[in-house]
């Protein structure tokens, strides 16, 4: 096995893990960052962001004002010292991404342009054409070539981490590409691991979102938090999931069902403008709007495709030019997975798993509980998204906390010796031995399946409602998912780019997650942002004004616990959205 | 990394393969084609006139030599692609022949 | 799922092959399903060994560059319908090496793209505290297009000099040069144009044009390679015709 | 390590394989008769010089079967040379604006079509006196 020794261990080479890289490289050259990645930098799923990034940048606009949406918006489970620290943040953070050289869109005069996003009360979103994410990442991705104390370990998958009397010294990962066991010792680790979307059948996420930093900390006895909080967007494409951004609808794309009508209206959102009004109709948030394809579903006012019910989605109005112009990507995709130019038909668009609020449990300067280490990114819970997530705060969000956490582990690196070499050495070991079991034993359950198993029970269980039946069926399920799992059958014994190796230590760590998913869900017997319970259809401040805290305990159910939100200046109120909002 | 003194033979390759693209078709037209079907006649004194002043003489070494210079280029590269040789030696084979042509045409025009 | 296809995936598993092999399977498909799809039912129910890239199955993350019938492709974005009764073969990306079955090394390519400089070089730092830079759409339409390039190297792998040639720096990474010296914020010309001038960068370049032709998001990198020859040559001219130019 | 990256080399055929590789060997191909074309001219100019006699030979051999034969060939290479040429122009130059936009490609490969008629008749006008 291979040792390698560096100051600050970074694993996940998204948004997040790249701009913290780049914070501890520009603070602190004489620091060395290992930056580990399962895939190449550029190919994290940051890439897939279409549709922009909040900050302030309007003279019409305030910090107060993006707070207020913010907190709103996730129907204040959000911390709001840390959403204060947030909004602030983000004009800067993006100030400096265009210092890098990221094209965002521009107005006429050179100004950034900002468009309209759901949820939003103004237009503060900054974005590059419909390739938002795409653009930050490889902008990241590039500036992070400038620095020489990042070394980088692309397509090296993390398996755990290592603990050393209650503090986190490092970490083993297998190099892909030859499929050897290393040992990083770091003075300080982030974990930048991105969300779990694939725990579900029918996501926006990529493959690669298996929820793997997350099980990571939850397995070295770091918290989840708000695991219940998953978002659904409400425009994928029936049969992939591929997105269809939200800007589609902040450039005036409007939503009708199967008789051509703005539904919306009908679920509190109206009135129908047959302009884009900001926070209203089109521009709702994501939970109401998949909500509402719910009920239009239950209704059979939806229109049957061959890939399922789906609403359409308009675009048409706005002509051929804009649409090439502002949403080239959006008429690309629409024409080559569903056969429809929208320049000529509406796209037929159903809610699809998007985006994980919960994750680990961090407080505002990215620390974990677990001393060394620190968490950003979809990975991690600060929490400023709560019970939904507004759209564009979280490409936001990455550089925001992903800078935080490289700040906070500089000084936590600068503080702390490293771990002992011997204590290292043993963790790795115990870590060998774990996938040489897996080699060497004849497991008889086979991943694919359990996998299957798994999304199956995920979309019918915790789905956008939910039941205390469907979830308890949904835990025992799981639980008996998890004990299959334990015989779980590697087919591909080769070393070298053993992605059948991947693809179960990757249902491993997704298992865990969907499992904190699920029981806190149940837990939770109130509705609030993207978590609606049938059974109990009001926001139950009394009792649940707070964050799920889900706990590891070996082999078991995780243990559910709660944490008060903070709460400085906004009482939570009714969320209200459409006419009565503005 | 040193910097490549590739320009000084691409400036002129690529002004070649604008002649040839241009005018060489026309050219071969005229002598490979319209004259032998007698619908031109490209008389010795005609031929001469054009040559005799100094502009005449320019562009004429202009239509000869660039496209050679262009073809050197692209022979040598090519062999290159190939897998033919395509050492050095091919290069001032390639170029040298190249040369030959200018110089050649160039003293004749002179005789003009 | 009533329609089959053929595929034939190259295999090479370093432990077990002494050089690439390939392996045919017939693959049950829908309408809507890419390559990448049918890689995918591969594996889960085939052949778990199977090992290939691929995440966002939307073209934007590069992942699933590979040969499909020959030709440059990304698996994520090549419809299987379009092959309908055809024999699909599939190989890893050319000029690359195989690493194992669909995955090659690309760290040439990231070594290449690492030195020339590939972001933006400004003489001094801008503070933070006076904003954003102003740049105008038609300043941000200069360069725009070859920023879209998603490093999928299907270029490299249509583009023949670059295995001619093994140094030379080759398109993707000679377009995302391009999109620096091309961009109003930038003064790093100069300094990248110590690799893009030199043999292997630019001039290993034949213009084939094959880079332009494969590539999925219009980046053009053929271009953008031509109009640095373009520069490289005012530069050598100015290095030796103007005073003070060093030759 | 079990590591052993495997190096397809570069097929021996490789332009034959593919219609756009084939289609660049020919596209350079065409300089052999590019060139060809050129030491013709060469000879003509030192025929010139060697007085009307030995002009009036050079044209009985350019008349002549193998003369014509090899100009028809030279003809249609260079026919291509030019198609393919003005074919890449617009990668081969920096994007002219006008009126901040980009002047479409197509538009500067039609523009460089009409230079061509125009400039060939021009030469033939010439020639013809
Ligand atoms: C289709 C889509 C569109 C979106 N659009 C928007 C938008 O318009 N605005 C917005 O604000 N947000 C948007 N989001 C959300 C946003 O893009 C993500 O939340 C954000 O990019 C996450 O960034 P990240 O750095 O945390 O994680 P990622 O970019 O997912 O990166 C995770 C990194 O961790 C690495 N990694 C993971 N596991 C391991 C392991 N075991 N070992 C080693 N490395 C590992 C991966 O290789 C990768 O480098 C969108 C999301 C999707 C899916
Ligand atoms: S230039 Fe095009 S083909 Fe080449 S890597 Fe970039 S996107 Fe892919
Ligand atoms: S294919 Fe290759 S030779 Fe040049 S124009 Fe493109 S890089
Ligand atoms: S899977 Fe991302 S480009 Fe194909």
């Amino acid at each position: 096995m291979d040792v390698i020794v560096t100051d600050i261990a970074i694993v996940g080479a998204g948004g997040a893990g790249l701009r913290a890289a780049i914070e501890v490289a520009e603070q602190n050259p004489s620091l060395k960052i290992a930056l580990i990645s399962k895939v190449f930098p550029m190919r994290s799923h940051t890439v897939a962001a279409e549709g922009g990034a909040a900050g302030v940048v309007k003279p019409n606009d305030s910090f107060d004002l993006h707070f207020d949406d913010t907190v709103s918006g996730g129907d204040w489970l959000c911390d709001q010292d840390a959403v204060d620290l947030f909004v602030r943040a983000a004009p800067e953070e993006l100030t400096r991404m265009e210092h890098w050289g990221c094209p965002w869109s521009r107005d006429a005069d050179g100004r950034v342009a900002v468009r309209a996003f759901g949820g939003m009360k103004t237009e503060r979103t900054w974005y590059a054409a419909d390739k938002s994410g795409f653009h930050m990442l490889h902008t990241l991705f590039q500036t992070s070539l400038k620095y020489p104390s990042i070394t980088r370990y692309d397509e090296f998958y993390s398996t755990e981490l290592l603990v050393e009397e209650k503090r986190c010294t490092g970490l083993v990962a297998i190099e892909l590409r030859s499929g050897k066991l290393v040992a990083f010792r770091a003075k300080a680790v982030i974990l930048a691991t991105g969300g779990a979307g694939r725990v579900f059948p029918f996501t926006t996420n990529g493959a690669i979102k298996t929820g793997d930093g997350m099980a990571m900390a939850y397995r070295a006895g770091v918290p989840l938090k708000d695991m219940e909080f998953v978002q659904y967007h409400p425009t994928g494409l029936p049969g992939t999931g591929i997105l269809i951004t939200e800007g589609a609808r902040g450039e005036g794309g409007l939503l009708t069902n199967r008789d051509g009508y703005r539904y919306l209206q009908d679920y509190g959102l109206g009135p129908p403008d047959p302009w884009p009004r900001n926070k209203a109709m089109e521009l709702g948030p994501r939970d109401r709007l998949s909500q509402a394809f719910w009920h239009e579903q239950q209704k059979g006012r939806t229109v049957e495709t061959p890939f399922g019910d789906a609403v359409n989605l308009d675009i048409r109005h706005l002509g051929e030019k804009k649409i090439d112009e502002r949403l080239p990507m959006v008429r690309e995709l629409a024409i080559s997975y569903v056969g429809i130019d929208p320049v000529h038909a509406p796209i037929p668009v159903r809610p699809v798993v998007h985006y994980t609020m919960g994750g680990i449990d961090t407080d505002i300067d990215a620390a974990t509980p677990l001393p060394g280490l620190f968490a950003a990114g979809e990975c991690a819970c600060v929490s400023i998204n709560g019970a939904n997530r507004l759209g564009s705060n979280s490409l936001a969000e990455i550089l925001v906390f992903g800078a935080r956490a490289g700040r906070s582990a500089i000084a936590f690196a600068q503080a702390n010796p490293h771990g002992s070499e011997r204590a290292a050495k043993a963790r790795a070991d115990e870590a060998q031995a774990k996938i040489r079991a897996l080699f060497l034993n004849d497991g008889t359950e086979s991943a694919p399946a359990l996998r299957r198993a798994m999304n199956e029970t995920m979309e019918s269980g915790v789905g956008i409602f939910r039941t205390e039946e469907s979830l308890q069926q949904s835990c025992a399920v799981l639980a008996d998912l998890r004990t299959r799992f334990a015989q779980v059958r590697l087919e591909d014994r080769s070393n070298v780019f053993n992605t059948d190796l991947v693809q179960v230590l990757e249902l491993g760590a997704m298992l865990d997650v969907a499992q904190t998913m699920a029981e806190a869900a149940l837990t939770r017997t109130e509705s609030r942002g993207s978590h609606q319970r049938l059974d109990y259809p009001k926001r139950d401040d009394e009792d649940f004004l707070a964050h799920s805290i889900a706990s590891y305990s070996s082999g078991e159910r995780p243990a559910i616990g709660s944490r008060n939100v903070v709460i400085t200046r906004s009482r939570p109120g009714e969320r209200i959205y459409g006419g009565g909002g503005s | 990394m040193t910097k490549s003194n590739e320009p000084f033979v691409w400036m002129p390759f690529g002004a070649g393969g604008m002649v040839a693209a241009l005018v060489t078709p026309a050219l071969i037209l005229a002598t490979g084609v319209l004259l032998p079907l007698g619908l031109l006649d490209l008389s010795y004194d005609h031929i001469r006139a054009l040559a005799a002043g100094w502009i005449g003489k320019l562009i004429i070494l202009t239509l000869v030599a660039l496209p050679a210079w262009h073809a050197a280029h692209r022979i040598q590269a090519t062999a290159h692609d190939l897998g033919w040789g395509g050492g050095l030696g091919l290069k001032r084979v390639c170029y040298g022949t190249a040369t030959f042509v200018a110089a050649v045409s160039l003293i004749a025009l002179l005789k003009l | 799922m009533s329609e089959t296809i053929t595929i034939r995936v190259l295999r090479y598993d370093p432990d077990k092959d002494a050089e690439p092999r390939f392996d045919d399977f017939i693959v049950p498909y829908r309408d809507e399903w890419v390559v990448l799809d049918a890689l995918a039912y591969i594996k889960e129910v085939l052949d778990p060994s199977l090992a290939y890239r691929g995440s966002c199955h939307m073209a934007v993350c590069g992942s699933c560059g590979m040969m499909i019938n020959r030709q440059p492709k990304l698996a994520c974005h090549s419809f299987i319908r379009d092959y309908r009764g055809q024999l699909v073969t599939v190989e890893p990306l050319d000029h690359f090496p195989i690493e194992r079955d669909l995955i090659v090394d690309q760290d040439g390519f990231i070594e290449k793209l690492s030195s020339l400089y590939p972001y933006l070089v400004t003489e001094h730092d801008k503070p933070l505290s006076e904003g954003p830079n102003l740049q105008t759409p038609a300043q941000l339409a200069a360069f725009r297009p070859f920023t879209q390039c998603i490093n999928c190297l299907l270029c490299y792998a249509a583009c023949p000099q670059v295995a001619i040639n093994e140094a030379f720096s080759g398109p993707a990474a000679l377009a995302i040069a391009h999109r620096y010296n091309r961009d109003s914020r930038d003064s790093g010309e100069e300094l990248r144009s110590e690799i893009t001038d030199s043999h292997h960068g630019v001039w290993d370049c034949t213009f084939v044009g094959a880079c332009s032709e494969v590539c999925p998001k219009n980046v053009d990198p053929a271009a953008a390679i031509q109009r640095t020859k373009i520069s490289a040559s005012f530069r050598w001219l100015k290095a030796r015709l103007l005073p003070g130019g060093t030759p | 390590m079990t590591r052993r990256p495997y190096v397809r080399p570069l097929h021996p055929h490789w332009w034959l394989r593919d219609r756009r590789q084939f289609l660049y060997i020919v596209r350079e191909g065409t300089s052999v008769f590019v060139g060809l074309y050129s030491a013709i001219l060469m000879d003509g100019l030192i025929r010139l010089a060697q007085g009307r006699e030995a002009w009036e030979t050079y044209l009985a051999a350019l008349s002549s079967p193998l003369g014509v034969t090899v100009q028809v060939i030279c003809l249609a290479f260079a026919a291509f040379h030019a198609v393919t040429w003005f074919g890449v122009t617009p990668k081969a130059m920096p994007p002219l604006l006008v009126k901040g936009e980009p002047i479409p490609a197509r538009t500067i490969i039609r523009g460089h079509f009409i230079l061509w008629a125009v400039l060939s008749l021009a030469v033939l006008l010439v020639l013809g006196g």
